[in-house]
C-alpha cells in the first residue's frame, strides 16, 4: 500500500537535493565556522553563501539573518528579546488569539514577567482586522506579532495592512513565517515587517535550524547568550549542515514555488469541495480564498478527531488532528475556538495538508476512503442524529 | 497494515472491531458519562438478569483510547453480578488492553464512570438504591 | 599535504557512522516525532532508542534527557530558567570565572535582571576550590554551575566535590560538560550533579544538536516556549537525524573512550613536553594532571598568538588561540587572566586539542614546524630578548 | 599551501613575507605604539635625509593584521617627504593591502601612530617641533 503523507504542515520529507547538499558537512568539512583556520573558512564560506541566497529570496540584506534552531526559537527570541529591550519604552504587546503556541505560550511566559498583551479576535476565517491592531495600540505597545499563515485553518494574515499600521505608529512588527515561507512570495520590504520567524523542515529543508530576520537597526537582547557567533545575536557553534540544507531548500523554493503554489491550490479545492460533498454534516474551516495553498482544515459533525486519524493511519493516509505539537493536548484546538467553532465540531477536525510530493491519485484516494470512515465512527457516536450517514 | 503511534494492537483492535456497539432495545438500565467539551461521550445501555448482566451494548464519542475501553468494558462486564461489574476498575480495563499511553489513561474512567450511571439507573427502576 | 587537525575542542568531524546513521533520517524517515501517524511513530520511536542509550551512558533516566540545540542553549536554559523558577527562594549564584561564555554571558545578562552572581577565582593550575563553594554560599544561594572541564585550558574540576558541598546545603548543582562529556567517564550520581550541559559536535556527533541533564524533580522554566515536546521542558520539532546522529555518538564513545583516553593522553603529554623544551620561553597552562586528555595549552613568549595560528594553518595544522567562539574577540583570554598569566603570555597561548584521528606523526609534524614559526615571528617581535632564539 | 580564513592574499603575503622589519643601527627617528594588554605593539625606525624618508624598519607585536599593515605602512612610506608619510592613513595602508576584515581595522592604526610617534622624535631631535 502507498502511504500518502499530507501532514506537510507538521513537517516536510526532506528534499533529496537537500540531502545531498548536506552530506559533504557532515562528513568532509566539519570545521567551526568561527575557527580562523583554514577548516574554519570552509565552514564560513558555506555559511555565509547559504545566508545571502536566503536573505535574498525575502529581500534582506545577509546580516539581517541570524539563523536559529527553528521557528519556536525565532518566536521566542524576538518576541522575548525585544520586549526585554524595550522594556524601559513601554510593557505592551498585541498579537493574535490564533498564533501558534511558540508565540502564546511565549506571550504568556512574558505576562508573568510584567507584560501587558492583548490577544486580539479573529473574524469566523480566521482573519486579524487591521483596524484592531490598530484600536489596540497604546502609548505603551512596544510589539505587534500577527502570524503570516495559520498552521491549522490555513488562513493568510493581511500582513502588509498590519504591518504599515505598525509603522504608521512606530511599533515594532512581527510575523511568524513558518508556514508561508518558501510556499507563497514574501518581500520583507512589502509585507513591511521588522522581525519574521522561519523554520526550515517546514520548507523540505532539515529539521532543528530557522532562522530570525531582523530589520538593520532594530536591537534585541539575545536568546541565546555567549559566544560572538551571528554579530553576537545568538551564541552557539553555527550548525553547518544545517544551514547549508536550509540554504538549498530555499533555492529550490525558489525554482519550483510559484508552480506548487497553483498546483497545490487545485489539488487542495478538490480535496476540500470532494469531501465536502462526499461528507453530510462536514464544513470547512478557514478563509475560503486567502489561505495556505496546501491547507484543508475539515469539521466533521459527531465523531471525534483522533478516531478519523487512526482511520486514516490504518489506511496509509497521515493527517493531523491539529496543529502537530499538541495532538497530544486534550483541550480542543484555540484556534477553532476563536473562530467561533462549537466544541464538538472542533473535536471532529483534521487538517490535511498537502506538499511537492502530492498527487491527484492521492486526493481522489482520500476522497474514496473518507465516507466509510466517517460512517464507521458515527455509527457508533452518541452525538449523531439517528440514522445518519456519512 | 500500518502500525499506529499511540496504540497498541491490542489497543487497535478494539478500536478497528469494537465489541457490543449500539443500544439495547430494552435495557434495564441507561448510563452516559463524559461532555462534548473534554471530546469525550459514553453512552451505555445494560440488560440485567437475576443481578447479572445479560447484555450490554455502547456508543462513544471520543479517542481511540475511549472507543477501545468502552469496547472492553462491555466485554468484561458482560456475565458478571452487577457487584462484580462494579469492582471492574478502569485500570483493570487499561491493563486488559495491555496498557494504555500515560496521557490516555483519564480516558479510561470515561467507561468506568458511565457503567456505573447504567448501574445506578437499574438500581433506580428497580427501588435498589 | 596532509592536513592536520588539532582544534577538536571547537568541533570534532562528524564520525562517519554518525553521519551514516543519520542518513535514513534525512531522507526516508521524516515524520513529526509529535504526530500520530506511523510517520510520527517511526521519528518517535528513533528519538526514545538514542535517549535512552545517552541517558544509559551517564547513569540518567531517559526522562532526565532534554534535547537541545547544543551547549550554549543548554547553558541558557538550564540557569535562566531554573534562576527564574527560583526567584522567590533566592537570588545569588555561584559560578566560576572560568566558565565558557555561554555561561558567564548568561550570568551577566541575569545580574541585570537583578540576580546576584559570584565568579569564584581559580588557582594557578585553573582549579576551583570546593571550600570557596562552600563559603560562597549564602542563604540566597539557589544555583551553583561550575564547569566539568575547560574548554581552553583543560583543567577538570573537582565536581563530585563540589556536587556533595552543593547537596550538603540543599544548592542546585549545574556543570557545563560540553568538553568532558564521551571524552572522559561520567555518572549523573557520582558526580552529584542535578543539571548537565552536552552539545553532540564536541564528541564527533552532529552540529546543532545538544542535551540538557535535569534531575527528577527539579522544576525549570522553559527557555523554548511554545509546544508540548520534551515533557513541556523545551518546545519545537525533534530533531530527527541530530538526536539519531547523536545517540550514535555517544554509542561510538561508549565503545571506544577509555581506550582513546590513555591514547590521546600519551599523545598529549608528548605534544606539550616536546613543545616545552623545543622551544624556550614557553609555559604550560592548566592542570599538569587533572586536564583533558586531548588538551595541550601553551604559551610562546613575545609572540602573539594569531601569528603562530596563522603560520601553523599555512602548514596544514589547524590550532586555536584560545575558545573558538571568541578567537575574533581583542581582549586575551579570561581564563588565562583568571589562571594569573600576564596579558603578554596570554596574547602568546596556543590550544592543540587532539582527537581520534590524531597520530603521533600528526605531533611530530607540529613538534617540527612549531619552533621555526616561533622563531620566525620572535625574530620581528619588539618585546622578544635581543638575540632571543626559538 | 591552505588558504586562510581571516585574510586576503596580500595581506598574508606581507605576514609571511613582510619588508623591513628589524631596526636602523642609527636611527634618526624611532616611535612606538601599542601595549601588550591589547596584544600589539610596533617600533619603527626612520632613517632622514633632506627631509625624505630614504629608510625604515620595524617589529611588531600582533596578529597578522598588525604585521601586515607594519609592513605594507613602511613600504609605503619609504622614500616620502615627512609631510607625505605622514599624510599616508591607516585607510590608505589597509586599502592598498586589498581590504582588511572590518574586526582588524584598528590593527591599522598600530602602525600610523608608530610612524607618528618615530616622526615626531625625529622632529624633536632636530629641534622642529
Ligand atoms: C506557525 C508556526 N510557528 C512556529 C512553529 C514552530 O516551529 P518549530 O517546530 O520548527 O520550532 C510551527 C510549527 O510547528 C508553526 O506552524
Ligand atoms: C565548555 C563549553 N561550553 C559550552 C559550549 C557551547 O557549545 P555550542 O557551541 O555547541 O553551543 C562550548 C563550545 O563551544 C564549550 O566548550
Amino acid at each position: 500500500m502507498k502511504r500518502i503523507y499530507l501532514d506537510h504542515a507538521a513537517t516536510t520529507p526532506t528534499a533529496p537535493e537537500v540531502a545531498q547538499a548536506m552530506l559533504p558537512y557532515l562528513s568532509g568539512v566539519y570545521g567551526n565556522a568561527s575557527s580562523l583556520h583554514s577548516f574554519g573558512l570552509e565552514a564560513r564560506t558555506a555559511v555565509e553563501e547559504a545566508r545571502a541566497r536566503i536573505a535574498s529570496f525575502m529581500g534582506a540584506k545577509p546580516e539581517e539573518i541570524v539563523f536559529t534552531s527553528g521557528g519556536t526559537e525565532s518566536d521566542n527570541f524576538i518576541i522575548k528579546g525585544f520586549a526585554l529591550s524595550r522594556r524601559n519604552k513601554g510593557n505592551h504587546i498585541i498579537t493574535s488569539s490564533i498564533e501558534h503556541h511558540a508565540v502564546l505560550e511565549t506571550c504568556k511566559f512574558l505576562q508573568g514577567q510584567g507584560f501587558s498583551v492583548t490577544y486580539l479576535p479573529v473574524d469566523e476565517n480566521g482573519l486579524v482586522n487591521p483596524d484592531d491592531v490598530k484600536k489596540a495600540i497604546t502609548a505603551e505597545t512596544i510589539l505587534i506579532s500577527v502570524m503570516h499563515g495559520n498552521n491549522e485553518i490555513g488562513t493568510i494574515e493581511p500582513i502588509a495592512e498590519i504591518g504599515a499600521v505598525a509603522r504608521e505608529h512606530g511599533v515594532a512588527f512581527h510575523s511568524d513565517a513558518v508556514q508561508t515561507f518558501g510556499h507563497i512570495p514574501i518581500d520583507v520590504n512589502d509585507l513591511q515587517v521588522d522581525f519574521l520567524s522561519v523554520s526550515a523542515h517546514k520548507l523540505y529543508g532539515p529539521k532543528g535550524i530557522g532562522l530570525t530576520y531582523v530589520r538593520n537597526g532594530m536591537k534585541i537582547i539575545p536568546l541565546l547568550h555567549g559566544g560572538d557567533q551571528e554579530r553576537r545575536r545568538r551564541a552557539s557553534t553555527l550548525n553547518i549542515p544545517g544551514i547549508v540544507g536550509f540554504g538549498r531548500a530555499v533555492e529550490l523554493a525558489g525554482s519550483d514555488m510559484r508552480a506548487e503554489l497553483s498546483r497545490q491550490s487545485v489539488l487542495r479545492d478538490r480535496l476540500a469541495s470532494g469531501l465536502l460533498s462526499a461528507v453530510e454534516d462536514s464544513r470547512l474551516n478557514g478563509h475560503p480564498i486567502r489561505r495556505l495553498p496546501n491547507n484543508v482544515n475539515i469539521s466533521f459533525a459527531f465523531v471525534e478527531g483522533e478516531g478519523l486519524l487512526l482511520n486514516l493511519d490504518m489506511e496509509g493516509i497521515a493527517v493531523s488532528t491539529g496543529s502537530a505539537c499538541t495532538s497530544s493536548s486534550l483541550e480542543p484546538s484555540h484556534v477553532l475556538a476563536a473562530i467561533g467553532l462549537p466544541v464538538e465540531l472542533a473535536h471532529g477536525s483534521l487538517r490535511f495538508s498537502l506538499g511537492r510530493d502530492t498527487t491527484q491519485q492521492d486526493i481522489e484516494r482520500v476522497l474514496q476512503v473518507m465516507p466509510g470512515i466517517v460512517y464507521r465512527l458515527r455509527a457508533m457516536s452518541p452525538l449523531a442524529r439517528k440514522g445518519a450517514t456519512a | 497494515m500500518t502500525q499506529t503511534g499511540a496504540y497498541n494492537d491490542k489497543v487497535m483492535d478494539h478500536f478497528r472491531n469494537p465489541r457490543n456497539v449500539g443500544e439495547l432495545e430494552h435495557p434495564d438500565g441507561v448510563g452516559t458519562a463524559g461532555n462534548p467539551v473534554c471530546g469525550d461521550i459514553m453512552e451505555i445501555s445494560i440488560q440485567v438478569e437475576d443481578d447479572v448482566i445479560k447484555d450490554v451494548r455502547f456508543r462513544t464519542f471520543g479517542c481511540g483510547a475511549a472507543i477501545a475501553t468502552s469496547s472492553m468494558t462491555t466485554e468484561m462486564v458482560k456475565g458478571k453480578t452487577i457487584d462484580e461489574a462494579l469492582a471492574v476498575s478502569n485500570k483493570a480495563v487499561a491493563e486488559a488492553l495491555g496498557g494504555l499511553p500515560p496521557i490516555k489513561m483519564h480516558c479510561s474512567v470515561l467507561a468506568e464512570e458511565a457503567l456505573r450511571s447504567a448501574i445506578d439507573d437499574y438500581r433506580r427502576r428497580n427501588g435498589k438504591s
